[in-house]
Formats: structure tokens, C-alpha cells, sequence
């Protein structure tokens, strides 16, 4: 089922804040304020079409790469922001950088290791199915991190404990600047699918409104009980590796994806359906421009940590 | 009073902790249907197969679906059956369990309650790959808590704090158990406090695990010969009681450390190096270790025996100390 | 193609020559001679018509279970058998137990961790296709070791490098005593194959004739530079676990199962088709009994190690 | 002479060794196309994408194939960016490179001479997981060897030395890359064999990897105030060049090592206990440690600086030894 007008509306505001959280933090990035790096999320934001859907108690786990997953939640920007910059203020009080949780958005933490948060993932639902509750955990990877021992385990398992899972591959073709044909077996890493007898789904992830659809019925499968899915998102990301990385791509490739912009794409269907006007546009994108400056600003003025803090937090 | 096996010990452990608090419940390999009288035999009849879930074989699995259930506040146990094979989970054991509360900066009050039940030690002709005794590997690494207890009386009472510690442990039981009395009542032991086996004023020997009964055993021998030895269990290594060690050294003069894992970078050489950061004058010879030369565990009776701790060899390393 | 007449009676008495070796061996660990446990093969002799197929200067990687991958490959039953009992005179000169290697016929060593043969296998598979070889690998695991890791990454490799391997999964339907629905996602392990872009068959392991035939065909493919198949063998275990572990699973089961012996069924086959005689079963069987009662005397006759050569063999 | 990177240097050698012997290959992540200036650039124009391996993304998959090529005749480089990935690989660089020689009685002469190439270090605001300098954890296990060079001269030399040993090298390289000469014509460096960076009469301080860096800056600032501060680098850890080590102290008395890697169970410990073992007499003060206090690494530069090794730490250390 499509959204509602309002929630179409939610949705894109979503994606254009999402962007404009990047484009703040790669602005960070070039001016050196932030101590580690950043991996750009910047291209696929359609996957905001599945993690908006969550209810508040559902879990996520999230890859390494981007911000919306914490603005799908509803993170504060301003204290994702003060992580990057290593401030107090941030969400791992300086100690983690780009490696942020959110627990009381449910989201379980940023591995630093690839492939990681597949067995997180099936933890929260083994949670989930002793309490008896009927939340969701959706599960990022990327199309490279398909490959990781822990991700194969992790699917085994929930297929065989019948666990309340989205698992959501965002195939962006490439791992670093080698193209997925160089390191996956399948075209689809939805065909992967078949080894655990669960769904699998291949979705245009650039159009939203598709990953809307899809994530809906894996979502609403998981919480009734029926199990895991896989759906693959097929999607592009925009920036380099990470903002401290070279481009390598073949630039008419990088181009042609630009067309497909999915927060163009989904702003060309609201427009086409009335839902949206120009207005609103400038007006959307201008609110998320202020918000995230605000953020960067609040992260700028955020103290360091105190060198004796790094003496905290280690054990509860 | 009843006498049982460490795992029978264990097992009642396991057994009072999952009917107290319905959070906590047990995932590894070999749990369902039970393949005998064992730590975690009998826990599905009474709990079901959800709370006591056998798993698919992948240990990184097993590991990282622990994490994930402690961040959302379960309070898992998840068993290995041999240190050996939780190597294939380090990455979870190491970097999850051991560095996310403190690199997520305790977001939100994050609490990571973990139990790491695994299999130790060698003296059985399990060879290289089931014989190991990884202690000093996960000493070394920051955010685990370190229990190898020798007696069945501590491994109930330290089995039930390390269920309710809300961090990561790792519980290390040797494959040659004792037995031992355990009193009906409840009781729990705290982390951190060292155990006096025997009282001496010659030489302190520190052992966990098994290796305290061979140490009790060359105590034993040298007393024949009139040398008295203290024999020290810290019981935990994270937390380290140093200072009941360092007491002790203050009063012997010399120190043997048994360990059966691999002498290099291991416990001996953090013992004898904290002792010596904290009374330089304390000792009168160098620090006897007693470890495995730094080689794998062979299979062979006469190899393996080559390369593990024993009893004469703590004999000597404790007469080292004192020639 | 079928074996020729000369091969089906090596094949056969090959067959017959594990199951000799697994009784002595059995025998040694009731008697308590063998130091460490043997995890016992009988009733999987079936993956003898494929490992039977391999050229002296192929490879194979085995796992935890049985005899017959050194039997079929030409290992010598007296050094085997002087390992089991930790002897000098045994391959690993006392050091491996049951973890043997015959690298001088291109079995790289057995795993005391599940799984771990997969990368392995790869490795030498690589090597062959570096040096521009044609010879085959071919790599064992069971069902239960389906679900590790390494399997996965390793499957994936083999088929983005088109790797001359031949996976074979025994299926026999438990991993200790664990039955496979509880463990395993998809009846069939060959279903996995999807997964990988590689053909994937389901075999009855018990007859060897129809693990022949699929087992020339995979082979075939791997060594014309095609790329590697998976086969998987429906088998069973008919011993416990290992020697000294309890035997938990239904004797209903385990009897039904008995009537399908891999060796009694070839028998069947080849005595009907008079390719062998009464008599030929009795001399094959007895000669293979005597050869395994002189390696099992030659093993307890053996030399333990000096202690001190606990201190070789670290280093090259 | 020329000055390189230690990544050019490193670049050299793998080009040199490639040349010389069509057994030597390298497999790893991100080697095709390259990313950059590293150790692995170039490298698959000139050999191909057979001998120069772009793996899927899993390490346990890229250590486990190193095993299995070496088995038959290879020389296999793994390369895994940063040793933290390196943690999923555990038990196929511990347990089959270190011990398979071993356990299978170096049967019909088994070789394995693999190189794992791996990065090190903090310093650059990377965080917990893609900070670590386990060099303890390898060293702790047996049959690997460990180099960890620190200048670009060393880093070549050495690693030539490495892709020729006929055993599993774990080659450290760290993050903070410092340049320096490197001959045109070949050499090699053994193993096992420290150098003296430094001459001094009043303490040693021993030290690897990026460590020497700030070591020698130490050093330096200490020699304004009169402390003649003489500077080991053993280069490889295993195997260690302990009489070098211990003739210093026995000249000094003193003894101070520097090590990025957490401090229990850790290096110093291990050269301490070596030292005290070898002549109990010659400290007149405790091992001073400069390590990790036990902490995942944290991000923020101020954070990041209270836990690694500092030269003013370093400074403190030597200066505490002579008090
Ligand atoms: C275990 C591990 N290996 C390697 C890395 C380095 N690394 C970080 S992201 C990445 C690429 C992953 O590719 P993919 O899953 O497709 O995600 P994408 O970057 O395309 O979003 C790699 C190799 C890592 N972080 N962890
Ligand atoms: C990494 C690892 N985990 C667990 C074990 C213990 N173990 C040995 S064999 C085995 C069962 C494997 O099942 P399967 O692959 O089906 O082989 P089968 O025993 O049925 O022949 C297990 C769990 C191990 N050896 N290594
Ligand atoms: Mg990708
Ligand atoms: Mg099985």
C-alpha cells in the first residue's frame, strides 16, 4: 500500500533531510573538522522507503555507510553531528566517531567490521520471540558484506528459528571501487534467498515508493510471525568510497545514475501527483538546510571530551 | 554436604538463574536434544527450545546473536563447548562483547550482560585445536570480565554472579573436573577475590582452573621436604585480586605462576610484572613460569605431557625460586 | 559412465578396506588405546565413488569424520592407524591424533575446527590456477558445516574465480545428535548451489554407483576449466557421533538405515550383474580385515615419541 | 640515496619477490584496482588478477585460502588492510598457519610460508575497531613469526625476508607512515636481529613499529636534561633478539618498553619477565610500561591521546625508572 498523502509527504521530508545531513557532514569533512572519516550515504536514500516504516519499538541494524537510517529513526542530528566532530555532546560522548548507537531509537550500533551486524540482528529477534513480543529487526548489508561468513550464518539462523527479520541488501555494485562482479557469485544477491528458503525480492531501490511497497510485506510478514525476507535494493552510492577516498568509478556511470536521484525521482512523482509543489520543495529542502547547519554548528560548539573520560564507559 | 561435578554445579547454577529472571536464557551447539551430564543437560525440558536454543554451527553467530539480545536486554549464555572453537568468533568476542558499551560511549546506558561458557585445557589427547586454554588472549584484551574457577563450590557461585554481571565474561572450565561439596543454599561469589588454598611461608604459586590442584599437589610434595608453599586461586584474572597476591609475596619472597596456556605474553608475565610494579623489593628471585613452552598442544601421552604444566614441574620451578 | 569391471572391484574393495580400517580402529578406542576419541565413518562409504575418481596429483580436503579419504587416496592404514595411537611411526609422528595429512597424496591435513577445510580448498584451487594446472579439488563437509561461514565465502569464491573444486556435502541428516531441521534452512544442501551460480545435485550417498556418476561429472567440469559444482550426498552415520560419546538418536532410524550399508548395496549390484562372486566377497573382506589387524599391530607395536620431540616440528 | 614511504618500500619488495618467484601471489580486499600509494599498488599490471587477488569480502575466506595455496607449493601474501579485520580470521591465521605445521608432524616436509600483511595503530582519529596493534595476540600463540619495522629501510628488507620464510610472517605496518632511504640495490634483513637506534648509558627503552618514533623523540628531549636514553628496536618480535635487549639493561639497568598495544598480557610484560629470567640482577628498577591502559581506543583526538603512547608518557617512564 502506498502511504498516505501525509506520510508521503513524512517520506520525502525524510530523504531531504537525510540529504542534507550528508551534505553537511562532507562540508565537515572537506574542512577537516572531523578527526576520522566519513562514508557518504549520499544516492541511497531510497532506503528510507523501508526503515520509515518501523514502528518505535522495532530494532534496526545499520551498515557503515550513511546517516539515514539515524534520521529514518528520528536520531538527533545535532548529537550525530558531535559524534563526528569527537564532542561530548555526541552520541558516544567522542569515544565512537562515524561508530554511533541510538538505543533508545532502537537502533544497536555502528560495527566497525563489515558483516557484524548480521548476528546483532538475530539477536534482537531471538529477543523479540522469547518475550514473545511482535516487533521487527530490519538488517542492512551491502552486496559486498553478502559475502562475509556472518551473513550466511546469520540468514541460516533466521530462517530456522523463523525469526521476525527484514533482512535489506543495498546492492550498490560496488565494494570500495571493485565492481560487484568481481566478488558476488548471483546478479541478485536476492537469489541468495533460495539457500534459506525464505523470499527474495529485487527492488529498484532509487524508487522509494517500490521500497515502500516491498518492505511493507516483509515487514508485516516478520511481525505476524511468518518469518524472515530478503529484499534487495539496487541502488547507487553517489560519493567516493568515503569523503577521504579517491573516485575510481567510470564517471559516465556516476552521471547516469545522478539521473536517477531518488530524492528527484520521488519529488517528480509527488509533484506529478499533486502532492507537492514547488513551494514546498524549496520550502522542505530549506528547513532541512537550517536544521543541519544548526547541527554543525552546535557540533562546532560542542567542548572536547575531557582526557580523563577516556577512562569511562568501559564497563556497566 | 552433597558433592558434584564442576558441570553439575554449573548446571544448577544455570537452572536457579534462568527461573529467577526470564532474561536469561542459553544459545550454542549441542544444547538439544542434551548428549549427557553436562552444564547445560536438562535445561530445555524445563525451559523450552526458545530459551534454550541449539544453533546453527557458526560461532561468530552464536557470539554476535548474544550481543544483539544483550543490547536489547537479554542476558544471554552462549556456550562453545571448547575456547578452541569461540576463535571463530573473536571478531564478536573481542570487538562486540569486549569494546561496544565503551565505544557507543554506554549510549543510552548500555549494558552488555554476557555469559561465554567454554571448554579448557588439555591432559586428554584432544591435540592442538581442542586443547587450548586461551586465557591470556582475552586478559589482554580490554572489557572482559576473566573467571576459571577449580573448585565446584566457585563454579556455581561465580557462574550465578557472572549471569547477573551486567558485562561480559568469560567462564572457562577445564575438561578434567573435580568434584566437590556445593551447599544446597543459595550463595553467589563475588568477582575479584582471591582464595588462600593453602597457607605458606616459603614460595606463593598463583594457579586458576586446574592447574591449582597440580599446585596443591607439588605444595603437598615439597611439604615432605620441608618447604612450605602458599597456593593462591585468584579465581577471576578480570578483576585481579593483586592484592592478596602481592601480600603474599611480601611475606614468601618468591613467586611461581602455573598457567596452562602459551608462556608468552600470558598470565605469569602480568602477574610477575604487576607484582613487580607494586613492591620492587619484593621478590628474591625471578618469577617461576610454568607454561607451555609456547607450542601447540601435542597429542601423544609423552608429548603432551612434555609441554603442559605438572606437577614436577611446578616442583621445580618452586625450588628455582628458592636455590 | 560406470566404472569398468576392474574398477568396480576397486572401488568395492576399496569400500570394504575403510570399513575394515573404521572396525579396527574402533576396536583400538573400545580397548582404550587410542589416546584422543575417533569420530567414526561407517556407513559413508558411498563418498568413496567420488574420491575414488581423483588423480594421484589432485587434491582433497577433509573433515573430521572416517577413513575412507585416506583409503581412497592410497594413505597407508599403518602409519593412520600409529597416529590414532599417538605413535612416532604415525603420519604426524604423534603430534595430530585423528588430524592427519598425507600431502604426498594431496590431502592438506584434517581441521580440528568445522569448516575450515573450505578456504583451504580454495587456496590449492588458486594454486592450480595460478600455475596453470588441470587437477581437481575436492572438499568435504557435512550438512552441519554447511551453516559455517567459511563455507559460504568459500563457495563464493570458488565460483567469481571459476575454481577447479568439487564440493561435496555429506548429508547425514545430524550433527551430533541434532537433526539437520533443526539446524539447516533448506531439505536439500544442493539448493544452496542458486546461491553460488553453480549446478547443484542431490545424490543418494549410499549408492556408490550414483555418487560415481555425479561425481565424474563435476569432475570433468572443474578440470576443462568450467568452474566447481556442488554434489550433495543423502548418507548417514551408522556409529555415534564419535566412539566415546553416547548414541542418541531412534534405533528405528538407525536399523532402517542399516539396510541401505553403501557396501551391501554395491554388493548387491555387483553380484547381480556377476561382476563378483561369494568367494570375492569373502577374500576381499578377509584380506582387507588382515591387512587393517597388521596396521592396527604395527600401530600398538610402535614407539611412543621421546618427550623431546615435543620441541620439533614448530618451524620450517 | 632515494627517499621512499614504507609503503613504497614495501611496494618494491612484493614487486622484487613477485619477479623472482612465480610461487609468490597476493590476495586481499581492495588490491584491484588499487585505491592508492600502498603497499599492493600497481602490482596487478604488471602480474595479473590471478596472482593478484581481489577476494570477496570475508577474512577468514582470504587467511584460510593463504593456508591451503601454501600447502601446495605457493607463497601467498594476504593482506587485509587493517589487523583489526584480521579478528574474523583468527582461527585460520592461529590455529591452521600457526600450528597445521605442528600438529600434522610437519608431515612430508608441510611448509607454510605466507605473509599476512596488516595495518596498525591509532593516531589518526580511526576508533576502536580500526586502531588495534595486536602484536601480543599473535605473539602469545605459537608458530608465527612477527615483524613490525619502522623505517621504510626495514620495512623492505624485511619484507622481502618474510615473503622467503618458509613459515607464517605477521607483517605490522603502521598507519603513521614515516619515510626514509632505501638503497637501489637488493638486500634483505634476518629476522631476529634488533638495532640500536640510539646509543645511551642510563636507561634502555625498547620499542617497535611507529613506536620507535616517538621513543627516539623522547630520547632526544630527555638528553637535553642530561638522561642518556639508549633506544632498542628489535624489529621482530618473534624471534626476539633478547640478548641485545638484556646486554642494554645490563649496562643501564633500567628498562622501559613502549608498546601501542594494551599493556596486560602485553609485550612489556613478556621482554620484563625475558630480562629478569635472563639476570635477575641487572634491573635496579620495575619494568616501566608505556602501553594501552587496557582501553578500546577511543576516537576524539583529546581521548585518543589519554590512552595511547605519548613521548611525554614515554618521558615519564624513563624518568620514573630513575628516581
Ligand atoms: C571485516 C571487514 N573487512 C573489511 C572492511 C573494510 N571495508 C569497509 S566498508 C567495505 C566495503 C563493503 O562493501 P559493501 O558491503 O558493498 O558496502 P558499500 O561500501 O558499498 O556501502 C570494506 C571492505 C571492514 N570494515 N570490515
Ligand atoms: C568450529 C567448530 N565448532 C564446533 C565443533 C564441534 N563439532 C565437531 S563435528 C561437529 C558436527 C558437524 O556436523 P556435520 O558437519 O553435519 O558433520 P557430521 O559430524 O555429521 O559428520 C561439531 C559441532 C568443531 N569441531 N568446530
Ligand atoms: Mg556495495
Ligand atoms: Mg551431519
Amino acid at each position: 500500500m502506498a502511504p498516505t498523502p501525509t506520510g508521503q509527504l513524512e517520506l520525502y521530508t525524510l530523504m531531504v533531510r537525510s540529504r542534507a545531513f550528508e551534505e553537511a557532514a562532507i562540508a565537515l569533512a572537506a574542512a577537516g573538522d572531523i578527526p576520522g572519516s566519513w562514508l557518504s550515504g549520499v544516492g541511497q536514500e531510497g532506503t528510507l522507503g523501508a526503515i520509515s516504516q518501523l514502528r518505535p519499538d522495532d530494532y534496526l541494524t545499520y551498515t557503515h555507510r550513511g546517516s539515514y537510517g539515524f534520521i529514518g529513526r528520528g536520531s538527533d542530528p545535532k548529537r550525530l553531528m558531535a559524534e563526528l566532530l569527537g564532542k561530548r555532546t555526541g552520541y558516544s560522548k567522542g569515544k565512537g566517531g562515524r561508530h554511533i548507537a541510538d538505543l533508545e531509537h532502537g537502533i544497536l550500533g555502528k560495527s566497525g567490521t563489515i558483516g557484524a551486524h548480521a548476528p546483532l540482528a538475530i539477536g534482537a529477534a531471538t529477543a523479540v520471540q522469547i518475550r514473545g513480543g511482535d516487533q521487527v529487526v530490519m538488517s542492512l548489508f551491502g552486496e559486498g558484506t553478502s559475502n562475509r561468513g556472518t551473513t550466511h550464518s546469520s540468514l541460516v539462523a533466521a530462517s530456522v528459528w523463523r525469526l521476525p527479520v527484514v533482512w535489506l541488501c543495498e546492492n550498490n555494485g560496488y565494494m570500495g571501487s571493485v565492481p560487484a562482479r568481481a566478488y558476488t557469485a548471483v546478479t541478485d544477491i536476492a537469489d541468495m534467498a533460495a539457500s534459506y528458503g525464505m523470499p527474495g525480492t529485487v527492488v529498484d531501490g532509487n524508487d522509494v515508493s517500490a521500497v515502500h511497497q516491498a518492505a511493507e510485506d516483509a515487514i508485516d510478514r516478520a511481525r505476524a510471525g511468518q518469518g524472515p525476507s530478503l529484499l534487495e535494493l539496487k541502488t547507487f552510492r553517489m560519493r567516493a568510497f568515503g569523503e577521504s577516498w579517491p573516485e575510481l568509478r567510470d564517471p559516465a556511470e556516476i552521471a547516469a545514475w545522478q539521473e536517477r536521484d531518488p530524492i528527484l525521482l520521488y519529488q517528480r512523482q509527488l509533484t506529478a501527483s499533486d502532492r507537492l509543489t514547488v513551494a514546498d520543495v524549496e520550502a522542505i529542502r530549506a528547513a532541512a538546510h537550517a536544521e543541519m547547519a544548526a547541527a554543525a554548528e552546535f557540533a562546532r560548539e560542542s567542548p572536547f571530551p575531557d582526557p580523563a573520560e577516556a577512562f569511562e564507559d568501559l564497563y556497566a | 554436604m552433597r558433592t558434584l561435578t564442576i558441570s553439575q554445579a554449573m548446571n544448577e547454577a544455570l537452572h536457579e538463574e534462568m527461573r529467577r529472571d526470564p532474561a536469561v536464557y542459553v544459545v550454542g551447539l549441542g544444547l538439544y536434544p542434551s548428549d549427557g551430564d553436562d552444564a547445560t543437560s536438562g535445561l530445555v525440558d524445563e525451559f523450552g527450545e526458545r530459551r534454550v536454543r541449539s544453533a546453527p554451527n557458526d560461532e561468530a553467530l552464536i557470539a554476535g546473536s548474544a550481543v544483539g539480545a544483550a543490547l536489547v536486554g537479554m542476558r544471554p549464555v552462549a556456550e562453545f563447548y571448547l575456547a578452541d572453537f569461540a576463535f571463530n568468533a573473536l571478531d564478536e568476542i573481542l570487538s562486540k562483547a569486549g569494546k561496544w558499551r565503551y565505544m557507543h560511549g554506554s549510549n543510552a546506558g548500555m549494558k552488555l550482560p554476557i555469559v561465554f561458557l567454554q571448554g579448557i585445557g588439555g591432559y586428554v589427547g584432544a591435540a592442538a585445536e581442542h586443547s587450548q586454554s586461551p586465557l591470556a588472549l582475552y586478559w589482554h584484551s580490554p572489557g572482559l570480565k576473566i573467571v576459571a574457577p577449580s573448585t565446584s563450590y566457585d563454579a556455581k557461585g561465580l557462574l550465578k554472579t557472572a549471569v547477573r554481571d551486567d558485562n561480559p565474561v568469560m567462564f572457562f572450565i577445564h575438561k578434567f573436573e573435580d568434584s566437590g561439596p556445593v551447599p544446597e543454599d543459595e550463595y553467589l561469589i563475588p568477582f575479584g577475590v582471591a582464595e588462600i588454598r593453602r597457607d605458606g611461608a616459603d614460595a606463593t604459586v598463583v594457579a586458576t582452573s586446574y592447574m591449582v590442584t597440580l599446585a596443591l599437589q607439588a605444595a603437598e610434595n615439597l611439604a615432605d621436604r620441608g618447604v612450605d608453599v602458599e597456593v593462591i586461586d585468584p579465581r577471576t584474572l578480570e578483576p585481579l585480586d593483586i592484592d592478596t597476591i602481592v601480600g603474599s609475596v611480601q611475606k614468601t619472597g618468591r613467586l611461581v605462576v602455573v598457567d596452562e596456556d602459551t608462556e608468552r605474553c600470558g598470565v605469569a608475565a602480568e602477574i610477575g610484572a604487576q607484582v613487580l610494579e607494586r613492591d620492587f623489593a619484593a621478590l628474591r628471585a625471578p618469577v617461576g613460569r610454568v607454561a607451555n613452552p609456547n607450542l601447540p598442544v601435542p597429542y601423544s601421552p609423552p608429548l603432551e605431557e612434555a609441554v603442559l604444566p605438572s606437577v614436577a614441574k611446578i616442583e621445580a620451578a618452586i625450588l628455582a625460586t628458592l636455590a
